[in-house]
């Protein structure tokens, strides 16, 4: 789950990090009045789950509050990346003398978190990683001590002479550690971590992903989800328990498993069609799960066929069998349907469709193709 | 013959009254698995299916039942604790099902794990099957037949299906293992190429990958650089957007890296034969095996 | 440093520990005010720093708040292994199902914190592992992890079958290991763990020692120091950086080195002497740590000869010759005193001791010799 | 030759430029050690005593200076960092003299820089000196003597007392360690008898115990089964009454166990030469080395 800049400052503050204050304001009248409170120069900035925020006109300089309410009102409502924006973060123009990079992930191959400084901030880490990656240094950290305090001070020196400073950077990358650890992240980043005229060190911007099984048993973390911010058809698969990606084909798809739902597209696109979505509806068989599925799947109107792939393991075919009829059942469906199953009670699976009018596949290639075929026809 | 499950597997299910590990518990049974003890806390003393003793504790199913292998069915907050309880008792191969462990729980465990001496495979994960032998998680067993294919993945249900074609034209398999969809695992790709290449019942491999992470770009390496049998692999997600978590917590595409092009840019560089679709398994291994 | 059972009970319980309430009182008549609070049975316990107060009569049930009042005037001011009684806990006299032992220490063989129960609980451990050494279970903790709930279930199955008493002696065990670690402890005890007929799990009693090295950083608990309860010279002795132990010889002992101090302790012993006490000066020559241990060693009344011993290293001899000439400056010595000293700036000690009347020898068994004959000689 | 210390030993003295760690490193200097660095945050690119480089970090004085022995002098607050970093940074033997580490630290501390191959002597010790190679700690170095008798002790300046008493009967000394004080330490009695028994240039040893624990009765076993060796002992703490810290944090009789006479008495039992008194080392090494 990714949390909004406003969230992720405020965790880091919350932990001692310096933070410069700043407001978050959901109208350009907020935004002046949060201008005025702050004074001087600020910064308007949304809030939005999408990178490049900057390059498409996402932040913005004002240099009075009358311009704040001016830039907020360009920024609210805006479109970056198909997510619109609703609300801005208003802080103070900060003067920068440099800017640098902190951030932790969870490396998969050395399976610890690692604390990355770059002295190249401010810029996408990405991009020094690929064209200056000595500019960029790590440190893996055993998780079972945590960052110690010599590892802190060993990357702050890759930043910073001064030894104030550096005991400063040391000190922020202890509690952004912290800051991982307790939020359950899987990526923290302050992108530019930078020092002003005076030398101080502050963090301008932070970044934070918090793993999604963390969110059990951290309910303060899992009560900042912004609903708003995600497209109403995955809030809705994920309150049914599937695992819904929307994408912009035609060929709706409803798998088991994940790896399957992937490869299911996959053929879709081989063979010549365009899957409308990953839909995953789990391990196990649960009807109304079905039911949810084909709702939110019919829901995409770029959808001209349904595409049921199931393997049958754990998922008994005869439950998902008893999900499709129940839900065209309810509601007929106006789009042709396609059903591929085999496996865990295939045969008890295939009369109950029959019964209600359908008939099925057991092969996957042969499904998917005619699965693309009807989508073309439906052009 | 076959590599981590076989004859000489004793296994504990742990939390085996739960739904999961009841059910599943019994379908081992069928199949033939020396299920040896079961652990419920609370319930020791008492019987599964009337013959499978419960112990409160994976020690006293290690001591008293000669438990070497342990299957974990219990819900995620407990799984951790699983594993290391299993681990302390000396168990040499843990199978951890059970899906939703954060991330930096793993992170802790797989170090008091490995110090111990033992594997775990998993978590997230169907477990592993040498069929006719011994099948440990929950791969269905009527696809499987035993044979010389290797079978290594991080998923299910496309495991299922893959395994099923080969089957299906008989190509039996002497170990199918499911590693599990997390991006911190317990048992590598390497890991099982490495105990493919040294089982001798082991003619060729299938390793069947997804996005995210470069495990199929270091497995690749090491079947170029180690291993003397044939080598097909499938990489699932080719279509899958950057940044979206697809389904499994390790399937992302993070930035440019992860992506199924580069994976399978890489088998490829390494010579693995690399399908486009799971039908073309048998083809492409027909070939690479010479008959 | 060792807490009082009262403070350990209230750590114990701020952890979650079930605690019976209880009162600590320094009067017959608060006793008989808390009994009354209390209600019913209630048993009055000597807080002091020694085993084996139930055998010196320091342990007593009181049916009533009056004979609480008469059990507490009974234990006030009584001594117990040279200690006098200045408080009392009073707790409700609980009706016991059973009795089991809970304890955690650093374990020096296995050089990690060893968790350890036993069903035979109420009495002295150390006689149960001596004779019953079947009848402890221990479980040595990997301390980057603490005690792990599977650890804590594993101990509890050996105390308990019934799975509530299972699970609430492992909760138990998992927060007095909190304690352990949070107090910085080297021993934690709960003699006994006890049942009530109704199945309740409660710690009756706890012991609790705390590692000084930890003091400086738990404020906390440093204050829980009772100065009341020590000898007031070793109270002295410690504020002056000093190691001090009283015992009950004639030769008064001036060391440097806490192995060396041992060893001519030892020697005094060896030569047929008493030793006074331990007392090591440390390794920094202060003369003011050697002006302070000279009136700490005088003011024992039994000492009848005084003996430095001194091996310079880091500690230089003529420090300290200038703090025997200080200390006996002021206050002329009224027995008489043997000097040893040798190695750094032995030459400029013999002559600043010499100068001031004071012959020194360099030999560690002639010095000895030569007090405890003069120690005979004062007989 | 000599043990952990020696003519290859190139030391980094962590605290450098504070009081002990300037004072001590001088003393080093003077004795011929090869003090290659200095480590304080902050003051790296300076100078100590105008030629050896002061560096922010080990890891740098490892890399620019070839460090591989560090001796730490940083207050106990920070002497567990400066423990970790070193053996983060590569060193292969630290040395910690710092006083006053809380158990509970060094148990967390001990497994890491074990894990990273790395000894660790002390905390809490005087350190250890091969006579006329190197020097690395407090022990002064006026006393000792090159010779082959080794010496391993608990204590600081009992040892000075026993080396002082083989100095001068001509017994020279192929390494003299401390190992510590405290209850937790890195190095052990048995490490040290190992290490003596395997260096040529040693023919006798020396040990040095005192009250509590029980580590002279495991280094006894191991004497007797492993060491060839002739070995003499001292006990400090016949006279300690029970239950009190004499100043050492882990020499404390517990209950009935650690104290002198049992300790003396599995001395003995090992066929090991057990002296009353300091002044005895001399005549009983004599008599047990045969000269």
């Amino acid at each position: 789950m990714n949390l909004h800049e406003y969230q992720a400052r405020a965790l880091l503050k919350a932990a001692g990090i310096p933070v410069p204050d700043g407001e978050v304001v959901t109208t350009p009248e907020e935004a002046e009045a949060a201008a005025r409170r702050l004074g001087g120069k600020v910064v308007i900035k949304a809030q939005v789950h999408a990178g490049g925020r900057g390059k498409a006109g996402g932040v913005k300089l004002a240099g009075s509050p009358e311009e704040a309410r001016a830039r907020a009102r360009d920024i609210l409502g805006m479109t970056i990346k198909g997510l619109v924006v609703k609300r801005v973060l208003v802080v103070p123009a900060a003067e920068i003398a440099s800017e640098s990079y902190a951030g932790i992930i969870v490396d998969r191959a050395s399976q610890k978190p690692v604390v990355m400084v770059s002295p190249a901030g401010g810029i996408d880490i990405e991009e020094v990683a690929a064209r200056t990656p000595e500019k960029i240094f790590r440190v893996a950290v055993d998780p079972r001590y945590g960052l110690l305090p010599h590892q802190a001070m060993g990357l702050a020196f890759k930043l910073y002479r001064q030894i104030d400073q550096v005991r400063a950077a040391a000190r922020i990358l202890e509690q952004l550690y912290r800051v991982f650890i307790d939020a359950g992240a899987s990526l923290v980043e302050i992108n530019p971590l930078a020092t002003t005229p005076d030398g101080k060190v502050l963090a301008l911007d932070a970044k934070l992903v918090v793993d999604d099984n963390e969110l059990e048993r951290r309910p303060e973390i899992a009560a900042m989800r912004d609903l708003d911010s995600e497209a109403p058809e995955e809030v809705r698969a994920r309150e049914a328990g599937l695992s819904y990606i929307k994408l912009d084909g035609t060929v709706g798809c409803c798998v088991n498993g994940a790896g399957l739902a992937m490869a299911t597209m996959d053929l879709v696109k081989y063979y010549g069609g365009e899957p409308a979505n990953f839909l995953d509806i789990g391990g196990s068989s649960n009807p109304q799960k079905v039911v949810a599925a084909l709702e939110i799947i019919t829901a995409d109107k770029n959808v001209r066929v349904i595409l049921f792939n199931i393997f049958g393991g754990i998922t008994r075919c005869d439950d998902v069998a008893r999900g499709i009829v129940e839900a065209t059942g309810k509601t007929p469906l106006d789009r042709p349907l396609v059903i591929r199953l085999t496996g865990t009670n295939e045969d008890q699976a295939v009369a109950i469709l029959k019964e209600a009018g359908f008939s099925a596949l057991t092969d996957m290639d042969e499904a998917v193709r005619q699965a693309v075929a009807l989508a073309k026809e439906r052009a | 013959m076959s590599i981590f499950v076989n004859r000489e597997t004793r296994l504990v299910v742990q939390g085996i009254t739960g739904r999961d590990g009841s059910f599943h518990a019994r379908q081992m049974m069928e199949y033939g698995t020396a299920v040896v003890a079961g652990v419920t806390p609370g319930k020791g003393g008492q019987k599964f299916e009337g013959r499978v003793p419960i112990f409160d504790t994976v020690a006293e199913a290690v001591a008293e039942a000669g438990a070497n292998t342990s299957v974990i069915y219990v819900p995620a907050r407990f799984a951790v604790d699983a594993i290391l309880e299993a681990a302390d008792a000396g168990i040499s191969l843990i199978v951890c099902i059970t899906e939703g462990i954060p991330v930096l729980d793993m992170v802790r465990a797989l170090p008091y794990v490995r110090e111990r001496g033992c594997r775990l495979i998993g978590p997230n994960c169907p477990g592993a099957i040498s069929p006719g032998e011994s099948k440990v998680g929950i791969i269905p067993a009527q696809i499987c037949r035993p044979g010389s294919i290797g079978v290594v993945s991080r998923s299910g249900t496309l495991t299922y299906e893959i395994v099923h074609q080969l089957s299906r034209a008989g190509l039996g398999q002497s170990t199918c293992i499911g590693i599990g969809g997390d991006p911190i695992i317990g048992t590598s790709f390497i890991d099982c190429l490495a105990a493919f290449e040294a089982d001798p019942a082991t003619e060729a491999v299938v390793l069947i990958g997804e996005i995210g992470g470069t495990d199929e770009q270091e497995a690749a390496r090491y079947v170029k650089e180690h291993m003397t049998k044939p080598v097909v692999g499938f990489i699932a997600g080719q279509t899958a957007p950057p940044g979206r978590r697809m389904g499994h917590a390790g399937a992302i595409i993070s930035g440019s890296s992860g992506t199924a092009a580069e994976k399978m840019e890489a088998l490829r560089k390494a010579g693995i034969g690399v399908m486009a679709r799971p039908a073309e398994v048998v083809p492409l291994l027909r070939e690479r095996m010479g008959r």
